[in-house]
C-alpha cells in the first residue's frame, strides 16, 4: 500500500502521513521509500555493514565481546558494536529478557531506524529456557517483537552466533529480513501485547521519563 | 569569467579526497584490526558503510539546525581541502592560507557541535561540552606549533613553504621546527578524534557523544566529511613537515605514514579524561611549543 | 492503512514539546538527569540514574533488576542436583563459583568427604576460571578507558581457558562440572595437563605485553588514581570483599582465612594495598592473577592424587529422589569479584528448602557505588564502575 | 598432630569470643557449631542491641540477611550472616518474627549495606524495616513486587500461567510428583 501511493506521487520525495489520533497516542509514518535501481547496491551494503546496538539482555553477553574481539573477529564482516541506536541495525537480543529489560528494548527497538533486524540469541527468548517457570522471565520474545533469526541453544557457541548472522544476512541479501515490515504492519498486535504484558499507559507512565520527548 | 579548468579540477580534487579519505578511515580500522590481533574489516569497508547509511530510512529530525550541522561541516571541510596546495594542484591558494586551512580545519567541529546540540538529547550535550574544551585546549600548542613555522620560513604562503622545504630539506629536520613537530602531532591526534584525546565520542562514557541523536543520511553526511577532513588534515600535516611532493602518488604515501603514525600512538594509549587532556595540552605541547617559537626567533 | 509509530518527535508535537520544556531542555540547565544504562557500553545490563550538575555527579542512583529470575525460588522448585544446571547462572563470568558453593553447602549438609582427585580437579577449575575471569575484567576495564589493543588481547587470551574448559567439562560458559559430592568427569588425560600448563606459561609470559600497555601506563595512571577513594571503615561497613577490600589494606582472603579445598596446602600471598583508590584496585587484580598463575604451576606440580572423582554413595543411583538431611550449611569462596557464598537450608527433603546466594556486587553494586559516584566527573563512571568490578547478575539474582 | 591442636586451640579461642558476646547480651544463646562458625539466637527486639554487641566485639562485615519461609509454622526465620576480619569466623545470628506483619527495626546506622539486604528482604518477603526510607519496588516490576514473590506460598506457576496465557503447556497438573 505505502509503496503504491508514493509512486503515484513519483517525486521520490518522503511522504508524510496524516497525523491520527487512536487511543489516545499519536502516530506518523514515513515510509521506506525503495528505490528500484538501487535497491541491490542497498541491500549488498546493509548486508555487508550491519551494526549491532550494544545493549546485551542476558546472560549471552558474556560471548558478544569474544565475538568482537580476537580469536572470533567480526568486524571482518563488517559488523561493528554501535552504541547508539539511531546507527544500529541489528538488535541482538543475548538471553532472556526479563519485563523490565522488554520495555528498554521495545523503546530501544523503536528508536532505530528502519530497516532493522532482530536476532534473538539461546533458547530462553524463544520458550522460556530453563526460566519456564520463572515469574520474571518473558516466555515467548516473538509475541511483543518481531524477530528474525533465532539461535537455540544455552549458552549458543560463538560459532554458531557466527552462523545465526551468516543467517541473517543471507537474509537481508535476499529481503527476507522484514521483521521491521511485520512490525509496522501488525502493529496493533505487537501494541496489544505489549499493553497485556506491562498494562495499559506503560509508555506514558515510565517510558516517558527515560525520553521526555516521547 | 569562470575558470573552468580550475572548477573541474577542484571537483576531481573533492572526489578524490572523498575517496581517499574513505580508503584511510579503512586503512585506519585495519591497521587498528591489525594490531589488535584481528582480522580486521576490507580496507573499503566505510564506503559500505555511508551507503548503508544512505538507505535507510531517517524519520527524525530535530529541526533545521541538526539538519544544517552536518552539511555546514562538510562544507567546511571542503574549503579547507581546496585551500591545501596538494602535489601539483594548487587550487586556492592564496598569500596567507596557512591561516586560512589552519582555522577551517577546526570550524567542522563546530558544525558538528551546532547540529548535536538541537538534539536535545543530554549525551549529545556533555559531548559538545568535551569537544569545545579540546577545541580550546588545542587552540595554543596547535597555534604555537604554526607560529613557529611561519617564524621559521618567513611566509604564510603554503606554497612557500613547499617551494622553501624542496630547496632547504624538510622541515621535520630542523632542529626548532621538530618541537614544533612533536606538538604538531600531538594536536593531530585530538583533531581526528584518536586516542587518547578520542574524548568527544568516547564510547564507554558518553555513547558516541554528539553524533549518538544521528542515524541515516546525516550520519552518513558526517562520515564523508570525515573521510574528507582525514584527508585534509593528513594532507596539511604532510605540506606542514614533510615537504609535500611533485606528484600524487608521493603524497598519498607521505600521508598514509602521517596516518600510521596516528594509529600506533593511538593504539597504545587509553583516553584521557577532558580536565586530564586540557592540562596536559597546556602543560607539554606548550612548553615545547614556546621553545620551539623561541628558537625559530633565534635562529 | 497500518501505520508506524517510532519514537520521533511528531513534527506536529515539536512546537507543543518546546512549549512544554520536554526536550531541548537538559542542556539549558544546571542539573539534569542522565541515564546510564542499560543501553550503554559500560554498564551490561545494569542503570545508574545519575543527577549531574555539569560533567560531576550530583546523586547516583543504582537501578538493578534486568536480570532477576528469581534463581531462589526456582531453586526451592528443583532437585538437588538439577540445581547445578541453573544456579551456575548466577555469576556469569566465573559459574564455576556458584557451583562449588553450592556443591560445598551440600557436601556439609550430607557430610561426605569428597574425594581428593575431585578437591583437585575443583581447585584447578576454580583457579582456572579465577584467570579467565581476570581476563575478562582486562576487557572490560581496558576497553571502558579506550585502550582497546589491550582489551583485544585478553580476549583472545580468554579463549585459550574456554578451550580447556570444554575439553575438561564439555561446556564454554556455562560449564555445570562441579556437583555435590565430587565432579561429574574425569580429567581427559594427561594431554590436558600439558596443555593446561602451557597456557599457564603462555599467560605468564604475556602478562609482561600487558604491564606494558595497561598497568604501567601513564594515562592509566592519571584515569586511576584518586578516583572512588574508599577508607578501611568504610569499605568493612559496607562489607566490600575481595580485592577491593584488600585495596584498602585488609588482609581478608577466603582462601587464607576460610580455606577449603587445597588452599591450605598451597604456598601463595595475599597483595595488599593502602591507597584504597582505582587504582590500589587495579594494581591489587594485577598481583592476584600472578598469584594465580603461581598456584596453578603449583597444583600442576602436585599432580591429580588417584582415587574416584566422585563420592561413592548408593544414594547417588536415583539422582531426583536423593534426599539431604535437614539442617542449613553456609560456604563461600574467593572469587574474583569477592567474597561469594551460598546458604542451603534443607528440611530433609529431596528439593531444598532455601537457598540464598550471596554476590559480592550485592554491596559493591549498590551502596558502595553510589557512595563512590557522588562528586565523581561522568568519565570516572565507567572506571568506578570497572574497578569495583560489578557484576549485574550477582545483584540480581 | 600438630594440626589437630591447631584446631583444639581455634576452638577454644572461638569459645571465648562466643563467651564473650554472650556476657554482654546475656539474652543470647550462643555455640560453636565448627571451626570458623558460631551461631546465636537472639529475641526479634533485641536484634540492634546485639548487632552492635557483635560491631564491637569483632565481627566488622554484614554478609547478608537471610530469610528463611516457614510457612507451617507461621514464622519467618532471619539469619543475619557476619564475618568478623579479626577472628576469622562466620556468624549467624538467628531470629524469628511473625509472618503476618512481619516488622524489625533497620539495622542501616550499624551496618549501612544492610540498605541493600533490607530492601531485598523487603522486596521478596514483605517484611517492614522500620526506619529504611528506600524500601519499595527496587529489583522487580511493582506488578511482581506486590507479590513478594519469593513467600512459600506464592507459586510461580500458576502465576505464570496467569500472565503469559494459555498456550503455556510444559507443566502437567495432574502429575503429583513432578521431577523436573
Amino acid at each position: 500500500m505505502d509503496e503504491m501511493k508514493i509512486d503515484e506521487n513519483g517525486n521520490g520525495r518522503v511522504m508524510e502521513q496524516e497525523n491520527e489520533r487512536t487511543e489516545g497516542y499519536d502516530r506518523l509514518s514515513y515510509p521506506l521509500k525503495e528505490f528500484k535501481v538501487f535497491e541491490p547496491l542497498f541491500r549488498w551494503a546493509r548486508k555487508k555493514s550491519i551494526w549491532i546496538i550494544t545493549f546485551c539482555t542476558g546472560c549471552g553477553g558474556i560471548e558478544m565481546p569474544p565475538l568482537m574481539n580476537a580469536r572470533y573477529d567480526l568486524e571482518r564482516f563488517g559488523m561493528m558494536p554501535n552504541p547508539s541506536p539511531r546507527m544500529a541495525d541489528l538488535f541482538l537480543i543475548t538471553g532472556y529478557v526479563t519485563p523490565k529489560t522488554l520495555k528498554r528494548i521495545i523503546i530501544t527497538y523503536e528508536m532505530m531506524e528502519d530497516p532493522k533486524y532482530i536476532m534473538s540469541h539461546g533458547s530462553c527468548p524463544i520458550n522460556g529456557g530453563v526460566y519456564w517457570d520463572s515469574y520474571n522471565v518473558v516466555k515467548q520474545l516473538d509475541r511483543y517483537i518481531p524477530i528474525d533469526v533465532s539461535i537455540a541453544g544455552c549458552m549458543p557457541r560463538v560459532e554458531a552466533v557466527m552462523d545465526g548472522i551468516m543467517e541473517i544476512m543471507r537474509k537481508v541479501e535476499r529481503g527476507e529480513a522484514d521483521g521491521w515490515k511485520r512490525y509496522r504492519d501488525n502493529y496493533e498486535w505487537y501494541r496489544r501485547n505489549q499493553d497485556e504484558l506491562f498494562g495499559k499507559g506503560w509508555r506514558k507512565e515510565t517510558a516517558r521519563r527515560w525520553l521526555k520527548w516521547l | 569569467m569562470i575558470d573552468w579548468k580550475l572548477v573541474l579540477e577542484a571537483i576531481g580534487m573533492v572526489i578524490y579526497a572523498t575517496f581517499v579519505g574513505f580508503i584511510f578511515m579503512g586503512i585506519e580500522r585495519k591497521a587498528m584490526a591489525r594490531i589488535q590481533r584481528r582480522v580486521g574489516p576490507p580496507i573499503y569497508q566505510p564506503i559500505i558503510d555511508v551507503l548503508k547509511l544512505l538507505g535507510k530510512r531517517e524519520a527524525i529530525s530535530h529541526g533545521f539546525i541538526y539538519d544544517f550541522g552536518p552539511i555546514f561541516a562538510l562544507g567546511v571541510s571542503i574549503t579547507a581541502l581546496l585551500f591545501i596546495p596538494i602535489a601539483n594542484f594548487h587550487l586556492f591558494s592564496s598569500n596567507a592560507d596557512l591561516i586560512v586551512v589552519a582555522y577551517l580545519l577546526e570550524v567542522p567541529m563546530l558544525g558538528i557541535m551546532l547540529g548535536a546540540m538541537s538534539t536535545g538529547n543530554p549525551y549529545s550535550a556533555v559531548g559538545v561540552q568535551r569537544g569545545l574544551l579540546t577545541m580550546v585546549a588545542m587552540q595554543l600548542p596547535y597555534g604555537l606549533a604554526i607560529i613557529a613555522l611561519a617564524q621559521h620560513y618567513g611566509t604564510f604562503s603554503l606554497n612557500s613553504i613547499v617551494a622553501l622545504q624542496g630547496i632547504h630539506g624538510w622541515s621535520l629536520f630542523v632542529p626548532a621546527l621538530f618541537l614544533a613537530f612533536i606538538v604538531f602531532d600531538i594536536t593531530f591526534q585530538a583533531m581526528l578524534g584518536l586516542e587518547p584525546f578520542d574524548i568527544i565520542t568516547a564510547p564507554a562514557e558518553v555513547s558516541m557523544g554528539p553524533m549518538v541523536e544521528y542515524g541515516g543520511k546525516h550520519a552518513a553526511l558526517l562520515f564523508t566529511q570525515h573521510a574528507v577532513q582525514l584527508f585534509a588534515e593528513t594532507a596539511f600535516f604532510t605540506v606542514l613537515f614533510l615537504g609535500g611532493a611533485g606528484n600524487l602518488g608521493v603524497f598519498f604515501l607521505k600521508q598514509l605514514a602521517v596516518l600510521f603514525l596516528a594509529i600506533f600512538i593511538a593504539s597504545i594509549f587509553p583516553r584521557f579524561t577532558i580536565d586530564q587532556a586540557a592540562k596536559f595540552f597546556w602543560k607539554w605541547p606548550t612548553i615545547l611549543g614556546i621553545i620551539a617559537v623561541l628558537l625559530t626567533m633565534g635562529w | 492503512m497500518v501505520m508506524v509509530s517510532n519514537l520521533e518527535v511528531p513534527r506536529e508535537l515539536r512546537k507543543e514539546a518546546l512549549k512544554h520544556d520536554m526536550y531541548l531542555k537538559p542542556i539549558s540547565e544546571d542539573t539534569y538527569e542522565l541515564f546510564f544504562g542499560p543501553q550503554h557500553m559500560a554498564t551490561e545490563n545494569f542503570s545508574i540514574i545519575l543527577k549531574m550538575d555539569g560533567s560531576r555527579v550530583e546523586k547516583a542512583i543504582a537501578n538493578p533488576g534486568f536480570l532477576h529470575r528469581g534463581f531462589e525460588k526456582l531453586a526451592e522448585q528443583r532437585p538437588y542436583f538439577t540445581n547445578i544446571a541453573l544456579l551456575l547462572r548466577i555469576c556469569v563470568p566465573e559459574s564455576d563459583v556458584p557451583e562449588n558453593i553450592y556443591s560445598m553447602a551440600v557436601d556439609e549438609l550430607v557430610g561426605w568427604e569428597v574425594p581428593e582427585r575431585a578437591i583437585w580437579i575443583r581447585t584447578v577449575v576454580l583457579e582456572m576460571a579465577r584467570l579467565a575471569s581476570w581476563m575478562f575484567w582486562i576487557m572490560g576495564f581496558a576497553n571502558e578507558i579506550g585502550l582497546y589493543t589491550a582489551g583485544s588481547w585478553a580476549a583472545a587470551y580468554r579463549e585459550r581457558f574456554m578451550r580447556l574448559f570444554e575439553e575438561l567439562t564439555g561446556g564454554r560458559v556455562y560449564h555445570i562440572y562441579t556437583v555435590p559430592g565430587g565432579v561429574r568427569r574425569d580429567i581427559p588425560g594427561d594431554r590436558w595437563l600439558r596443555q593446561l600448563g602451557d597456557t599457564v606459561e603462555y599467560i605468564k609470559s604475556k602478562l609482561k605485553d600487558f604491564d606494558e600497555i595497561l598497568f604501567d601506563n601513564y594515562i592509566t595512571f592519571a584515569r586511576t588514581e584518586g578516583v572512588g577513594v574508599m577508607d578501611r571503615k568504610f569499605a568493612l561497613d559496607h562489607a566490600v570483599t575481595g580485592p577491593n577490600l584488600r585495596a584498602v589494606g585488609v588482609p581478608y582472603d577466603v582462601r587464607k582465612d576460610d580455606p577449603y579445598y587445597l588452599y591450605p596446602e598451597l604456598d601463595f600471598e595475599v597483595p595488599i594495598l593502602n591507597e584504597g583508590d582505582s587504582l590500589a584496585r587495579v594494581l591489587v587484580r594485577r598481583y592476584e592473577m600472578e598469584q594465580d598463575l603461581y598456584i596453578l604451576e603449583q597444583l600442576l606440580e602436585m599432580g591429580p592424587p588417584g582415587g574416584p572423582y566422585m563420592v561413592q554413595d548408593k544414594r547417588l543411583k536415583s539422582l531426583p529422589r536423593f534426599k539431604v538431611p535437614a539442617g542449613s550449611a553456609w560456604a563461600h569462596v574467593e572469587s574474583t569479584k569477592g567474597d561469594f557464598g551460598a546458604y542451603v537450608v534443607s528440611d530433609g527433603t529431596h528439593k531444598p528448602y532455601r537457598v540464598h546466594i550471596r554476590g559480592p556486587s550485592q554491596s559493591h553494586g549498590i551502596t558502595v557505588l553510589e557512595e563512590l559516584l557522588r562528586g565523581a566527573r561522568l568519565a570516572d563512571v565507567p572506571v568506578i564502575l570497572k574497578t569495583l568490578d560489578n557484576c549485574p547478575p550477582d545483584i540480581d539474582r | 598432630m600438630e594440626e589437630g591442636n591447631r584446631e583444639e586451640v581455634a576452638e577454644v579461642a572461638l569459645n571465648d569470643v562466643v563467651d564473650a558476646v554472650i556476657e554482654r547480651a546475656p539474652y543470647a544463646q550462643g555455640k560453636v557449631i565448627r571451626e570458623r562458625r558460631v551461631e546465636f539466637s537472639i529475641p526479634a527486639e533485641k536484634l540492634r542491641d546485639f548487632l552492635r554487641v557483635m560491631k564491637e566485639s569483632g565481627f566488622e562485615m554484614l554478609m547478608q540477611i537471610t530469610v528463611v519461609d516457614w510457612l507451617k509454622e507461621g514464622k519467618f526465620e532471619l539469619v543475619y550472616q557476619m564475618w568478623s576480619v579479626t577472628h576469622s569466623t562466620h556468624a549467624f545470628v538467628r531470629l524469628e518474627v511473625q509472618r503476618d506483619d512481619a516488622r524489625l527495626p533497620t539495622v542501616m546506622d550499624i551496618f549501612p549495606v544492610a540498605e541493600t539486604y533490607e530492601r531485598e528482604a523487603h522486596e521478596f518477603f514483605g517484611i517492614d524495616f522500620e526506619g529504611n526510607p528506600r524500601l519499595g519496588p527496587f529489583i522487580l516490576e511493582p506488578r511482581e513486587y506486590e507479590k513478594h514473590p519469593f513467600r512459600k506460598d506464592f507459586s510461580t506457576l500458576s502465576y505464570v500461567k496467569e500472565i503469559y496465557g494459555e498456550d503455556f503447556d510444559r507443566y502437567d497438573e495432574s502429575k503429583t510428583n513432578y521431577v523436573i
